[in-house]
């Protein structure tokens, strides 16, 4: 029957330095890998959307024509999944959580306007083509139709 | 002469919650350097007080709030009578009917933990009771006197004659100063199987209250400690706070070191620990010293 | 007017969380992080707690648990939701038993995100609670009620949430 | 000790073999590890599988009940007068699945998670609201 | 005129007794039974008054020397007491208990035709057996008054009971009468009959149901208490034979300490043979089997047997014993006992719910302290004996009264069952409240004279006992706490419960609690100018009895006054304070009271609350048993020795 | 019968942060009946397969429970990865059974930490959890995690363990285990400890197979089952026994789990021994479709793991039978004639996670 057992260890750290950190009056330390927020740098995305789909939370979201990245920071569970799946590697995981706040805010990134006209001249391009590609489809379309037409006549 | 005592039993009212409240802080400081972090700040226990005391008033049960004033009151009223000089086994008496106060507001509400924890609490009591009467016993056979102007008015000290029941005593203390491992009615850590037990349904300015009455009574508790020492030598007063220090530590140390234990292993250990220790010493004294 | 700011008495409840955050609060108490050193205790009673801590979401069952604890807790108080969970019901906001976040029963006046919420972000967030608590004090002491201004909050975060 | 990595069989039965089943298990000195139900979307069948496992040598076998959509409330007759602790898993099967498992020792009424739904994990049959 | 007063006090009783008994079942008896009750009340208060007005209570007063006739009376008494066991016992085949009727009764009729002639006192009127007629006066007849209004509810609702009302009341009246006469006579003979007298009333009373237990138990306080009584003629006999022919009691306490020095043990072997009958009579181990089981009677009859009468005439007898006793064999014996039945007692009581048990428990348990002091039988320890007694016969008689009375409203008395009683019947439990705090806290008597008690026993150094009374109050403190946590408790039910108690019963408690709380403020000036005077009386210690002086005594009884103050005060001032009231805590599940909460199938269950029993442990069944072989063996110790030293002594 | 008492334990309650609620009858402070009640953390994330993918699923799984999230993780993949017969390369399962032992690793500190708590050793479980720290230290180099590790995927892990980070983990190896010495010596012999936890909660072998216990609580009764047997992951390479205690009372769990505590740091340093080089992931192609039973053991003990896939991204069933749910029986059977003041370490000495339990 011992009792006290513990006399050592707690006299032993009585008279040693506490291993408190002292948080927050020096900042946090992070681990390389840790995983505290998710970092996009905008202009790189493509809005392909792949981030926004591949969310386990349903967290992000995108707009395409305004060029925005829309995350709530509040519902982000930092998994990472995202920054695996984004095919332009765009998105990062960085170290640092997100500051608790009073309201649960989302944060919209937006593309610079250089980069916007860009896309939106490459995009009316893209429309342009898409366009064209579509009468000719549809050209192609109606002349198989009358082909078609043409043959059953027969 | 009895404006000394006057004296001392004002300056008991009006500076023990001082005196507790620090005593607390430095029990809290220990007690986190023996665990490896920085701890609170000292004057944590008044910052605490303060914010009890200024949070909206809450009770379960309006007859509570009377309670928790009368057991605050009889805990003044103990350390006060101690501090006057009088009769010791009676101010033990008024203690038991402060506690007996503290039972009230808590099974008043009828919920369970806080009633669990009362029930507890009158268990602690049998465990203890023997103890701290045998402890007047005992000043009593040495002084012919159960008025505490008179035991500390000897040549030698008391703790000379009675290291059994000194033993024993602190021993209770433990109980008293609700300290692991017999904090089992309410702990002042959180993680209590009956959540906070006696005090579970007491809250804000009542909390308040039984705070105060807990550094009252640690102060008149200490005091009994000191009673063991004083002699009439002015000296031995700073002997008193010496010890009174180690014993503290020490209760802290116990704290640290052991589990909660269970209510029947408390009154039984506690037993034989009153049985042997302040038991064979009273005997000793009463047959071998005439 | 009394500074509180060294006192806040911190209770836990565990909605539905998946213990991830709810070990995190607790190794805030730890030796490591010490969260005493502000003063902080994890009492379990809601009598005794000023701040009350939800991690996880909120669920049929829990609901009125929650919402009775905080009832319980007496003026000023305040609510900290942690981890993503108890913000909006994380990853789980999707499930058939998830309401949401724990804004769904009870006023909640900061978020801390992170699943887990990290502890020093568990920190910050009872010390932004303090704030919210120190204004509450004041209001009381004036003897302006408190209950306007949580019904306010609710109903906004009610709004938010239909949006 | 060389890693075992045991037997891992299905094996099918009808409804009513069940406790029969339980029993054999039981005489052979297996324990239930599990129970559980699955609802296949695409073939609209509701499954029930026993799983019982030897602790020796870390043998599973799985005994599976297959319902159809219209059979689905067959009645089954509890295994928790064989495996006391099956009730967990049989009521949690009832509420969650609606498989209608009868006379179990410790019988929650579909309340042990006491949820809002009804069945979640099935769709609603027809008539039903 | 008012010398009178003695053979009226009691005589009447005996008067009023067969009048009731000629009532039949007419309700005429009630009326009696109150003319009776009010008429003893006064009677006694105002004998008391006389005498202290008269003679500032300052004398002893023999009277009645010549008593022929009496003397007759007394005989017949005797032997119509002897016919009454014997066909009792025949009729309930118990025959053997017979014998311990017929063969005492015999011999002491025997004594006294062989006796010497001699003048005697047969009346003897000093302090103590003033302050005796006045607990018999007041607290009897208050406890006659009840039983009017206990009995009419009893009998509602215990209909399988015979309603012999009127012949219960007369037992109680017989039984006190003599008491009276017990406490006042001077006669060892007539000291015999009285008591014999008590113990066939008891008998009756508890059989009064006539149920098997009724009877059972019946018999066993008869047998035991007319065992006591052999030991008592005994003891007579062999002092007149042994020691010193005489049959006045006063000579016997006066000639016996002169006489112990040159004829030693066998002069103790008369004072333990009466202190074992007062054991038994005291129901102390190992005879209090017999009070619990008297618990099988109507209330007031408990009430009766022990609060002031009956286990208090085992007291009476250990006070005038006291000095006897004081540091010899049969002291430390006597005491020892009385220690052990202190401390067993209260452990029993702790195991049990039921609340008239519990109060036997305690009983036992109070007894036996004073058992202990007047063992001890320095002045101090008889101080605190006779304030034992009389703080717990009037505590006791309120306590066993509100509990029936409560019993009868709520048809239960399982403590368990005054959960929340304020809130029930709030009047019941304020009394409760007021008789509880009255048995062991501060500042009502019980405490004080505990302490001097203690006191005492330090002074005379009895180590054992000092353990037995510091362990044993810690655990009286552990039951009383937890029946008066009960009693304010949260309720688990709102239930109504309908009042059925009669204003004489709350007559009687009110009465009750405002001689308690008299005594408590006035307990220095009892002491100092009537208990210390008792002590210091001839044939007690010639000493101031007082182990507090009464100064000490005025500052404590004002400070400990705070503690009825205070909380009024508190309570007062209180009422419109500011609070905000909340749910009692249950894990956040309570149904938004605080007696349900929402049970694992998510329906409302009720929040039940019990005290600590530790029934496996405590209870009477497993402690009994070895508590009173504990018991009979220290008799038996003590009987062999004084046997084996009388013996010896005698050749 | 008026002498018992009717009351609810839980749901919120100090001694386990988790809500579970028990109804309790006591008589003094025995339980004489006990009634447990689950649902309050109830999400039904289960069901979540019909709204998430197969491979989002894995974070999904692995916030079952924040505490043996890394198992759920490794639980769920390699389930799936049997269905689709994946074989995932060599380094990827000794690296997750590195991480599989870290996480049982600061489970069993974090369960002794509360068990102390439990009987109230404050600065025991302080110890405990300073101690639990460097684990989870390691833990966050290793993967970025604190509690959630996040790096298991279909087919093989996210993450790699790179030499530094090797020699970070011998180092914290050591420190645990020398710390854990200190500790272990209190909780296997101070006085105080014992008397709240030797012949507490005894449940003796024949009982605890009769209810059907798993893990830890299981071995504790004599039971010697221990699913790494099995050989999944890297177990099979890897030398290791079942620990057992025979004693079947929480004195006797104890033990098992401190015991368990240097089995995982034993293992660890095989595994890091024998650590082969190769890729960290396999290619996964396709949809999982197909049944599969799956046990592991976690840190509490054997988790079922049923999936059936229908050729589709959305599996039709993702089941997951938790250690605790299985040892709920077990539970009611150690309280009942417990004391009150026991509630709580017996609730604790099954280490119950209620999140795991009822998902
Ligand atoms: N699977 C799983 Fe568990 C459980 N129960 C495991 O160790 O903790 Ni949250
Ligand atoms: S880290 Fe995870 S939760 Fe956060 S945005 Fe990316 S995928 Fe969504
Ligand atoms: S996946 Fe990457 S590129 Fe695609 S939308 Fe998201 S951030 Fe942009
Ligand atoms: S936020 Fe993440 S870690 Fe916290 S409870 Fe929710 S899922 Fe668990």
């Amino acid at each position: 029957m011992a009792v006290m057992t513990f006399a050592g260890a707690a006299l032993k750290n009585f008279f040693s330095k506490p291993v408190t950190t002292k948080y927050p009056a020096e900042p946090a330390e992070y681990k390389e890998r840790t995983r505290g927020h998710i970092e996009i740098s905008i202009d790189d995305c493509i809005g392909c959307g792949m981030c926004t789909r591949c969310c386990p939370c349903g967290t992000l979201s995108i707009d395409k024509i305004k060029g925005t990245w829309t995350i709530n920071r509040f519902d982000c569970i930092a998994c990472g999944f995202c920054v695996e799946k984004c095919p332009k590697k765009c998105l990062t995981m960085v170290a640092g959580y997100q500051t608790p706040d009073g309201e649960k805010e989302t944060v919209t990134y937006t593309k610079s306007p250089e980069v916007l006209e860009a896309e939106a001249k490459q995009r009316e391009e893209m429309a342009k083509k898409a366009a064209e590609a579509k009468k000719a489809a549809e050209a192609k379309k109606a002349a198989e139709a009358a082909k078609a037409a043409e043959e059953k006549k027969d | 002469m009895i404006s000394g005592k006057l004296i001392s039993a004002i300056c008991y009212v009006l500076f023990a919650p001082l005196i507790g409240g620090l005593i607390d802080g430095i029990g809290r400081k220990i007690s986190a350097r023996m665990q490896r972090r920085v701890g609170p700040p000292l004057l944590q226990p008044f910052y605490d007080l303060g914010k009890l005391l200024h949070k909206d008033p809450i009770h379960v049960a309006p007859s509570q709030n009377f309670f928790m004033m009368s057991y605050l009151f009889f805990i003044v009223m103990t350390g006060g009578m101690m501090f006057l000089g009088m009769d010791i086994l009676m101010c033990m008496f008024v203690l038991s009917t402060a506690v007996m106060f503290l039972y009230f507001a808590a099974v008043v509400t009828g919920s369970h933990y806080s009633s669990i924890g009362a029930s507890r609490e009158l268990l602690q009591m049998v465990a203890y009771e023997p103890c701290v009467l045998l402890t007047c016993i005992a000043f009593y056979m040495v002084r012919g006197s159960f008025e505490t102007a008179e035991i500390i008015k000897g040549d030698i000290s008391p703790i000379v004659y009675l290291p059994g029941v000194f033993v024993a005593f602190i021993f209770i203390l433990t109980i008293k100063m609700r300290k692991s491992p017999f904090d089992i009615s309410t702990s002042h850590h959180p993680n209590q199987e009956i959540v906070k037990g006696i005090t579970s349904e007491i809250g804000s300015r009542n909390f308040g209250i039984y705070t105060l009455a807990e550094w009252y009574e640690t102060v008149f508790l200490l005091g009994m400690v000191a009673l063991f020492i004083i002699n009439s030598n002015p000296w031995s007063i700073l002997a008193a706070v010496v010890v009174i220090a180690l014993v503290y530590f020490l209760e802290i140390l116990i704290d640290n070191t052991s589990a909660r234990v269970k209510s029947d292993v408390m009154i039984k250990v506690s037993w034989a620990v009153t049985l042997v220790a302040a038991g064979f010493n009273i005997l000793v004294l009463i047959y071998f010293l005439g | 007017m009394y500074k509180i700011t060294r006192s806040p008495w911190v209770m836990h409840y565990d909605g539905s969380s998946c213990n991830g955050c709810d070990i995190e609060v607790l190794a805030c108490l730890t030796p490591v992080y010490d969260a005493e050193r502000f003063g902080i205790i994890n009492t379990g009673d809601p009598m005794q707690a000023d701040i009350l801590l939800v991690t996880g979401g909120i669920n049929t069952q829990n609901a009125p648990v929650v919402k009775q604890l905080y009832d319980q807790m007496a003026d000023p108080k305040v609510v900290v939701a942690v981890g993503v969970c108890a913000c909006t019901g994380g990853v789980f906001k999707d499930c058939y038993n998830i309401l949401g976040g724990a804004d769904q029963v009870i006023p909640v006046d900061v978020y801390v995100p992170g699943c887990a919420a990290r502890p020093q972000a568990i920190i910050d967030g009872i010390v932004k609670g303090i704030g919210v608590f120190q204004e509450r004090l004041e209001k009381m002491e004036k003897g302006e009620s408190l209950t306007e201004d949580k019904e306010k909050k609710a109903e906004e975060t009610a709004e938010s949430e239909d949006k | 000790m060389t890693a075992t990595e045991g037997k891992n069989e299905i094996i099918a039965i009808e409804p009513g073999e069940l406790s029969v089943k339980a029993m054999e298990m039981k005489s052979k000195g297996l324990r239930l590890s599990q129970a559980c139900a699955a609802w296949l979307r695409k073939d609209e069948k509701l499954e029930l599988s026993y799983s019982f496992v030897d602790d020796d040598n870390y043998d599973m076998f799985n005994v599976r009940i297959s319902l159809d959509n219209d059979k689905r409330d067959t009645e089954i007759a509890s295994i928790s007068d064989i495996f006391p602790y099956a009730a967990f898993y049989e009521n949690e099967m009832r509420e969650l699945f609606g498989a209608n498992i009868k006379v179990i020792n410790l019988d929650f009424h579909n309340k042990l998670y006491r949820i809002e739904e009804e069945t979640p994990f099935v769709p609603k049959k027809e008539g039903q609201n | 005129m008012f010398d009178l007063i003695i053979p009226f006090l009691i005589c009447f009783p005996f008067l009023m007794a067969v009048i009731l008994l000629c009532c039949g079942k007419s309700k005429f008896g009630n009326i009696v039974s109150y003319f009776g009750a009010v008429v003893i009340m006064i009677a006694s208060v105002a004998f008391f008054v006389y005498k202290g007005v008269s003679g500032g209570f300052a004398f002893g007063q023999g009277m009645y020397v010549n008593t022929e006739i009496a003397d007759y009376v007394i005989l017949a008494g005797e032997i119509l007491i002897v016919l009454v066991v014997t066909f009792l016992s025949f009729k309930y085949k118990r025959a053997w208990v017979s014998l311990l009727s017929i063969l005492p009764t015999a011999a002491i009729i025997f004594q006294e035709e062989i006796a010497a002639p001699e003048e005697i006192e047969h009346i003897y009127i000093d302090k103590l057996a003033l302050l005796m007629i006045i607990l018999v006066g007041v607290v009897g007849s208050l406890i006659i008054m009840y039983a009017v209004g206990y009995m009419e509810g009893y009998h509602n609702h215990h209909k399988e009971v015979q309603d012999r009302r009127n012949y219960f009341l007369a037992l109680l009246f017989m039984f006190m009468g003599a008491m009276f006469g017990f406490v006042t006579c001077a006669s060892l003979i007539w000291l015999v009959f009285f008591w014999e007298c008590t113990s066939v009333c008891s008998f009756l009373l508890i059989g009064y149901t006539r149920t098997e237990e009724a009877v059972n138990n019946s018999f066993r306080a008869l047998w035991m208490n007319l065992l006591g009584g052999a030991a008592l003629v005994v003891g007579i006999i062999a002092f007149y034979n042994y020691v010193y022919p005489t049959l006045s009691f006063r000579t016997f306490l006066m000639v016996i300490p002169q006489m112990t020095s040159f004829l030693g043990a066998v002069s103790l072997l008369p004072v333990f043979l009466m202190a074992f009958a007062a054991l038994t009579k005291s129901a102390q181990l190992p005879f209090s089997t017999w009070l619990l089981g008297a618990m099988v009677a109507p209330t007031p009859s408990s009430t009766l047997l022990h609060s002031a009468t009956m286990v208090k005439a085992g007291i009476y007898i250990l006070i005038r014993l006291a000095p006897l006793m004081a540091g010899n064999v049969v002291g430390t014996f006597i005491a020892f006992i009385g220690g052990f039945t202190f401390i067993a007692a209260s452990l029993m009581a702790v195991s049990q719910t039921d609340a008239k048990k519990i109060l036997a428990m305690s009983t036992i348990s109070n007894l036996g302290l004073m058992t202990a002091c007047a063992g001890v039988g320095t002045a101090e320890t008889t101080w605190a004996c006779i304030f034992l007694l009389l703080f717990h016969a009037v505590s006791k008689s309120l306590l066993f009264q509100v509990v029936g009375a409560t019993e009868n409203s709520l048809h239960s008395r399982d403590v368990e069952d005054f959960h929340g009683l304020l809130y029930m019947l709030p009047k019941h439990a304020m009394f409760m409240f007021i008789g509880i705090t009255g048995m062991f806290l501060a500042p009502f008597g019980m405490l004080i004279a505990k302490w001097s008690a203690l006191k005492g026993m330090v002074d005379g150094k009895h180590i054992l006992l000092i353990l037995f009374i510091v362990f044993g109050s810690a655990i009286t403190s552990l039951y009383w706490c937890k029946w008066m946590g009960k009693l304010i408790a949260h309720p688990h039910k709102e239930k109504k419960v309908k009042d059925v108690t009669h204003a004489g019963e709350m007559i009687s408690f009110w009465v009750h609690g405002l001689v308690m709380i008299l005594l408590c403020v006035f307990l220095p000036v009892v002491s100092v100018y009537y208990v210390d005077s008792i002590i210091a009386g001839s044939d007690m210690f010639n000493t101031n009895g007082a182990a507090i002086p009464a100064s000490t005594m005025y500052i404590l009884i004002t400070i400990l006054m705070l503690v009825f103050i205070v909380p009024l005060v508190l309570y007062a001032s209180g009422k419109n304070d500011h609070s905000t009231e909340k749910l009692a805590y249950m894990g956040g599940i309570n149904t938004g009271k605080n007696n349900g909460f929402v049970d694992f199938m998510g329906e409302e269950k009720t929040l039940m609350m019990s005290n600590y029993y530790f029934e496996k442990m405590l209870s009477i069944e497993k402690l009994m048993k070895p508590a009173q072989v504990v018991a009979l063996v220290a008799l038996l110790i003590i009987f062999s020795m004084l046997g084996g030293y009388s013996i010896g002594g005698m050749f | 019968m008026g002498k018992r008492s009717v009351i609810p334990y839980g749901p919120q309650h100090p001694v386990l942060p988790e809500p579970i609620h028990l109804d309790l009858v006591l008589e003094d402070e025995k339980i004489v009946d006990v009634l447990p009640s689950i649902g309050f953390i109830h999400r039904g994330l289960e069901k979540l397969t019909e709204k998430r993918d197969f491979n989002q699923m894995v974070y999904v799984t692995e916030r079952v429970c924040g505490i043996c999230s890394f198992g759920h993780g490794y639980g769920y993949c390699d389930t799936v990865e049997h269905i689709m017969n994946i074989e995932v390369p060599d380094r990827a399962k000794f690296l997750r059974t590195i991480w599989f032992e870290l996480s049982r690793l600061h489970s069993h500190l974090l369960w002794a930490g509360l068990m102390a708590d439990a009987f109230g050793f404050e600065n025991l479980f302080y110890q405990c959890w300073r101690v639990r720290e460097k684990v989870l230290d390691v833990i966050e180099l290793t993967t970025g995690g604190r509690v959630i590790f996040s790096v298991n995927k279909v087919g093989g892990v996210l993450k790699d363990i790179t030499p530094d980070m090797q020699k970070a983990i011998l180092e914290m190896l050591d420190y645990v285990e020398k710390e854990t010495k200190v500790l272990e010596k209190t909780f296997m012999n101070d006085y105080t400890v014992e008397s709240r936890m030797k012949g507490v909660g005894v449940l003796t072998k024949e009982q605890a197979h009769a209810l059907g216990c798993a893990g830890p609580f299981a071995r504790a009764s004599g039971i010697a089952t221990d699913m790494r047997m099995r050989g999944y992951a890297a177990y099979g390479e890897l030398d290791m026994e079942p620990i057992i205690s025979n004693d079947g009372d929480c004195y006797g769990r104890c033990e098992v789990r401190i015991g368990e505590i240097y089995q995982s740091i034993d293992l660890i340093r095989q595994a890091l021994d024998k650590l082969p080089e190769g890729e960290l992931a396999a290619v996964v192609k396709g949809n999982p479709d197909g049944e599969y039973f799956m046990r592991i053991e976690q840190p509490r003990g054997e988790a079922d793991y049923y999936i059936r896939g229908n050729g589709t991204p959305n599996l039709d069933r993702m089941r997951v039978r938790t250690p605790t749910f299985a040892n709920l029986a077990g539970l009611c059977a150690v309280l009942k004639g417990a004391d009150y003041a026991d509630v709580g370490i017996l609730a604790v000495t099954i280490d119950p996670c209620i999140s795991c339990t009822e998902r």
